[in-house]
């Protein structure tokens, strides 16, 4: 039965902090993205269409939002008979000083594990957008000598973030270490450095194995950490994911990404490749372009209404663009409204920000000013407050 | 189950003056507006007015439709006990089944029919564009005490002579039916919507075919045999946007119709929405060298040509230097690089080669078919 | 799309040699084992042998079918780009298409099975009780470089006779196709499962039906052609319990066997369920006065009478005094007080009133027909 | 558009602690009942069969059961596209001196009302098992002069649990105070008094209204309470359920109310009515019942295998008794496994029981064993230790 050759565990507890205000309300998980997706579509979509049909999901605090978006799983084929989309509550501020909670912890875990019935489980948060081919890693990992397998990246030097992790590769490239990127030594072949994608698989059994055995010594080691360990003890496979990829961990790197998908060579690949990306279905209108609308290199959701000047943005449905306004650099996120004459220049407004007419907002590429969720500028002087607020 | 009321969509017909762009499909799958198909109207206002229970009567090339509607969970109707089922031919023990007409396909699937027991059969016809709570239809059918009611369009005198005309008393009791009239003594034409009590429109079915006297038309047949049985009968007016979109010109203008700011179809009303099955596309791309303007655009196109005064539904690519005017392109087509179009329907996955020149006019539509390709496309990465 | 083997159950046969169980019902609809219909056999071996994509062809009472398959959810076969399709007869630009016979059922469905570009097509009868993986046997195929692949049961030489025997060389590549041979060279039956490579078989049948030498039924014409084209063709042995249930007799002995508490069919397994559609029904309610023995019971049922080496389906109510006893009896059947049943198969929504009698014997099968009445119940609050 | 006539808030909050170790893992909400349902099946059944769609289902602290029950909410219809199961995460244990929980508090219920978009909201709970017809308790709101309306039972003086909350009814039969049965005055035409089923209807604008000025003044009434001081001061109209309902509050009335299915009359009002209970689907091959079987006056699931005798019992699915057992008066859970010559009398065996051969469990109506989840009882001696702890 293929459905149960592999399932899925996708945590969604990754640090938010440097990305406020945009996640007060919302984990990484569900960050908006490239004017239609949510961040999770990426892994929910690399698991459907590697067929599997069996998905644990760990939760983040803020959980409406994951749960809203996914609901019963329909949109991933995650809500068949034989497999579905199964969500662990939030855990992270439990008291694991109390053997009750640590035992716990690790049943949620075992839980999920046994009753998938699976041979492999494929182990993956949401922040590494990625378009990544989940068989050809079985197949990879089916082919290797080792218990696990770890998938990275390879990034030139000079475009690593020092602080992100990298794996130290031993001569078969088998994962012996752990560095940050800058204590990493460059592959002197094509100058990059090997980084984690925090995805990982391995045999569901001996996943089942190594927690047991965790849960039965009484110390507490939460999964991402267990696994770090475990990769170098077993000295994982190291799969290379050749695609396009960001890790979205500040506003900086959350606004490069998206303006990255204006690129067609990045959008293509991501995006419209033989893998498609899946998401919650809605039903909007077409967008209207009106006969002053003036757009260019630009991404758009449906439901949208724009008569102004649209350049380099990304817009999600349901925008709508006034006469005379102009955008630019900006990412304008669904249900979103800016006035006539408005001028925006690398803006992130969240949902539901409305900006009035003539407003001016200036960012910066490097700085952005991010709107968090329902922010409402309706003149100038307003716009001066939340600026320094 | 006991369900009141029933619709039945006839969407049985082949759509010949829809020419090549019904080749291989039924005409209610044909693509409107972009992100629609005809048949989403009549599916969403049934979901709208909770009429949850449709059968949908097909016999010419149903793949399409089938694969659009699926279970009908798309317009929220994949309810326990009712639900979209789409009745095609069968055979039984009595023979083969094919639909000879309007009141046939309905005498054909009886059983289907009485499979919900329902009180009222509502007939829609599966090729109009329109938004009409058929809830309100049923209340006034009621309050009639009518054992038919039939939905009419009031139209200007000079138009009467093209359609079925309903002369009507005081109350709105049909008097008398009248098939394209020379001289019009009304102007309430029939947009071929009906409710029925269906126990006597059973029986008369029936007993239609057990004699000699065949009820194979509604217009034809049954409308006129309830007038002359005294059957009471009543004209329900309908007064918002209504479109048959039966031929290229009028598909064409419809889509036109649709472009402009103040239609009356109010497609954004979310208190009545138009749903339709939804793909799984990237957004929109507008690249640095397109120019869109009075159009509409949807999911997975990607432009980087001009769009003036058109509509372009789910998938639809422009290449650079193209032109596209006053035309509706259907999903899937791929547009080459300065291509010409202009007062055209391009079909579904219709392929305009680099070049490529398309011109209608407002009076001759010009009309690329389904698959059809004209031309070809210079290498490209 | 692109799926790499789909599957196409022949559902279409009237069943005739059922009788009066299916005069209102397709053959692959009628009840199986108190929980099931015999077409949950094939598409549960489909969902469990991760085929997904799967073409129920059908022509006849096909309402019954439909209600029951729905979008194939039940069986874990409503995934995006696969799912169940129905498949009826249909006209296109080229005329009215029925279906002529297994052969020519699969050639009117060419565009279905493209919609999917298959590389293997897997050819089912939707009328046997059997359990197999079919992944296996493309496995085998894939394995042989056959172009054709042919399920094969072993037999016993005396029962050969019977069947369309396969005789095969050391390497199981089938040299020759006899039809119910007098004196069979091998016991190797065909069971009517077929592996096809698509695109071969496509072309045969576009071929023959642009010629003259139509192809109509795989046994009698596609079979000999592939062995006269010396196409690699090559036999399959299932060795599982599996059973054609064609006839009143064997339906009603396959239900007996069913009882067994060794039957090979092992249903509880929970590696290879049987699924099938689950109606909202109260838990199966014994009564004081009942008494059940060497019988399978399901939900809804309310048993107040005796029943011996029997199978009860959804729904069905025993009155009390009354004694069922080597029988199957369908869903929703209602049998009165005083009732003898005996040796009898009885149809869905039947109804036996007080003290009837339906007695049959091993040779000959009593069967109540669907919604057939017999007598009347007493008055009973 | 009839899908938004009515929205259903079921709160899944009910007390719980005399129902241990029955609720030890579960809320009331989904502790199995007579062969086949969870209590929240009834609720749940009530809103689809009068045509709601859209329902907000607050969770109980262990909500994993809950959540693997209704999953989507198909099987109530509750997952079309114009509807939907919202699920409320659990809150009771906040700290409600905290202004921004109780804010929080009041949102969870504004939000889902808002959104419901429905001129109506049904509130109820799960522990009172019924068969309401709620388009019948809206016909009669609509007819009905008071803004809000409440539904109780008569229950006949005699069998009325004394510290059941009852309602004191005025004159045009509008409730105008709440009393404990004990103290509530008989009516002297039937001797029954009148019991709350804590089931309400109102107008969705007036529960907001509601909501929000509580919301405003700072003041925390959670909304039971809310509700139960609203329908005095607002003098509810009460109407009044006649068909089978049990409060299940302790084991002897979930005992009582399993052993009540066994009569035909109730069987048939609550379980085989016009208005069908629907709860989740399971494919389970038919029961058994083997050549020494002897069954009588009992509920059985399906995928069983009866060789034994049973007496007056429900069993859920998947149950076996083996031959030479005895069961009798008793409650069996799915997946339990009662061994050779073992003889049980009101007993009531959780889920994945195993009771071993010739092990002999004699309760008694008043006060049935009751097996945890999962216990296992090998022999007689295993048995003593088990009914003294």
């Amino acid at each position: 039965m293929r459905e149960s050759e592999m399932c899925a565990v996708i945590d969604l507890n990754e640090p938010s902090q440097d990305l406020a205000p945009l996640t007060n309300e919302r984990p990484v998980g569900t960050m908006p993205f490239a004017g239609r997706y949510r961040l999770v579509d990426f892994p929910l979509s690399a698991i459907s269409n590697a067929g599997i049909r069996t998905a644990g999901i760990f939760l983040p605090r803020s959980s409406r939002s994951v749960e809203d978006h996914i609901r019963s799983g329909q949109a991933w084929d995650l809500d068949t008979i034989t497999g579905g989309v199964f969500s662990f509550p939030y855990v992270a501020t439990r008291d694991y000083s109390d053997p009750v909670n640590i035992h716990r912890y690790y049943d949620n875990y075992l839980t999920f594990l046994i009753k998938s019935k699976s041979r492999y489980v494929f182990i993956t948060g949401a922040r590494n957008v990625s378009n990544l081919d989940v068989n050809a890693l079985l197949q990879f990992h089916q082919a290797s000598p080792n218990p696990i397998s770890a998938v990275y990246r390879s990034v030139p030097t000079t475009m690593a973030d020092p602080d992100q992790e990298g794996f130290v590769l031993g001569e078969d490239n088998e994962v012996i270490g752990f560095a940050p990127s800058h204590e990493l030594p460059e592959r002197t072949s094509d100058h990059t450095k090997p980084i984690s994608m925090q995805m990982y698989l391995t045999r569901t059994d001996y996943l089942i194995e190594l927690l047991s055995r965790v849960q039965n010594s009484g110390e507490f080691t939460r999964l991402p950490q267990l696994l770090h360990e475990e990769i170098v003890s077993a000295q994982a496979n190291a799969f290379e994911y050749t695609g396009y990829c960001a890790t979205i961990h500040d506003i900086q790197s959350y606004y490069q990404a998206n303006m990255d998908m204006l690129n067609e060579e990045n959008f293509h690949a991501l995006l419209f490749s033989q893998r498609a990306i899946f998401t919650k279905n809605k039903n909007e209108a077409p967008t209207y372009f009106a006969p002053e609308a003036d757009v260019l290199g630009s991404l758009l959701g449906t439901g949208g209404q724009i008569e102004g000047q649209v350049r380099h943005s990304v817009l999600f449905r349901n925008v709508t663009v006034e006469d005379g306004a102009h955008v630019a650099d900006s990412i304008v996120m669904q249900s979103s409204h800016i006035g006539k004459n408005a001028m925006l220049s690398c803006v992130i407004m969240d949902k539901g920000c409305i900006v009035g007419p003539n407003v001016k907002l200036q960012g910066t590429s490097s700085a952005p000013i991010v709107l968090a969720k329902g922010t409402t500028i309706l003149d100038q002087a307003a716009a001066e407050e939340v600026l320094q607020s | 189950m006991n369900t009141e009321m029933l619709a039945m969509i006839l969407a049985g017909g082949q759509g010949t003056r829809l020419g090549k762009l019904t080749r291989f499909t039924a005409k209610p799958a044909v693509p409107f507006g972009g992100r629609y198909r005809i048949i989403d109207f009549a599916l969403s206002n049934c979901s709208n007015s909770g009429v949850n229970t449709v059968g949908v009567v097909t016999q010419y090339q149903p793949l399409e439709l089938n694969a659009h509607i699926q279970n009908g969970a798309s317009w929220g109707l994949a309810e326990k006990n009712a639900g979209v089922t789409v009745l095609q031919p069968y055979a039984s023990s009595e023979g083969e089944k094919w639909f000879q007409g309007t009141a046939h396909a309905i005498y054909q699937n009886i059983a289907y029919i009485d499979l919900y027991s329902p009180k009222y059969v509502l007939i829609l016809s599966g090729d109009h564009i329109y938004k009409m709570d058929y809830e309100a239809m049923l209340a006034y059918h009621k309050a009639q005490h009518a054992s038919l009611t039939v939905g009419v369009l009031p139209v200007s005198m000079d138009e009467a002579p093209r359609f079925g005309i309903m002369n009507t008393d005081e109350t709105n009791r049909i008097v008398q039916f009248e098939e394209k009239p020379k001289h019009p003594k009304s102007n309430l034409a029939s947009m071929g919507i009906y409710i029925f009590n269906w126990a006597p429109l059973k029986k008369l079915l029936m007993d239609s075919y057990s004699t000699d006297g065949r009820m194979e038309d509604f217009g034809h047949d049954v409308i006129p045999a309830y007038l002359n049985r005294n059957e009471p009968t009543y004209a329900y007016a309908f007064h918002g946007y209504w479109k048959d979109v039966g031929t290229i010109k009028s598909l064409w203008q419809a889509n036109m119709e649709f472009l402009e700011p103040d239609n009356p179809l109010d497609i954004d009303d979310r208190n009545w929405r138009i749903y339709s099955r939804n793909d799984a596309l990237p957004p929109m791309f507008i690249t640095e060298t397109a120019k869109v303007h009075r159009s509409m655009v949807v999911d997975g196109c990607y432009v980087a040509g001009e769009v003036d005064h058109s509509v372009l539904s789910q998938n639809v690519k422009i290449g650079t230097g193209s032109v596209i005017k006053d035309s509706m392109i259907m999903p899937n087509a791929v547009i080459g690089k300065n291509v010409t179009i202009d007062h055209a329907i391009v079909g579904e996955r219709a392929i305009i080669g680099d070049g490529g020149q398309v011109i209608g006019s407002d009076d001759d539509i010009a009309v690329v078919g389904f698959q059809e390709v004209l031309g070809r496309m210079e290498e490209d990465k």
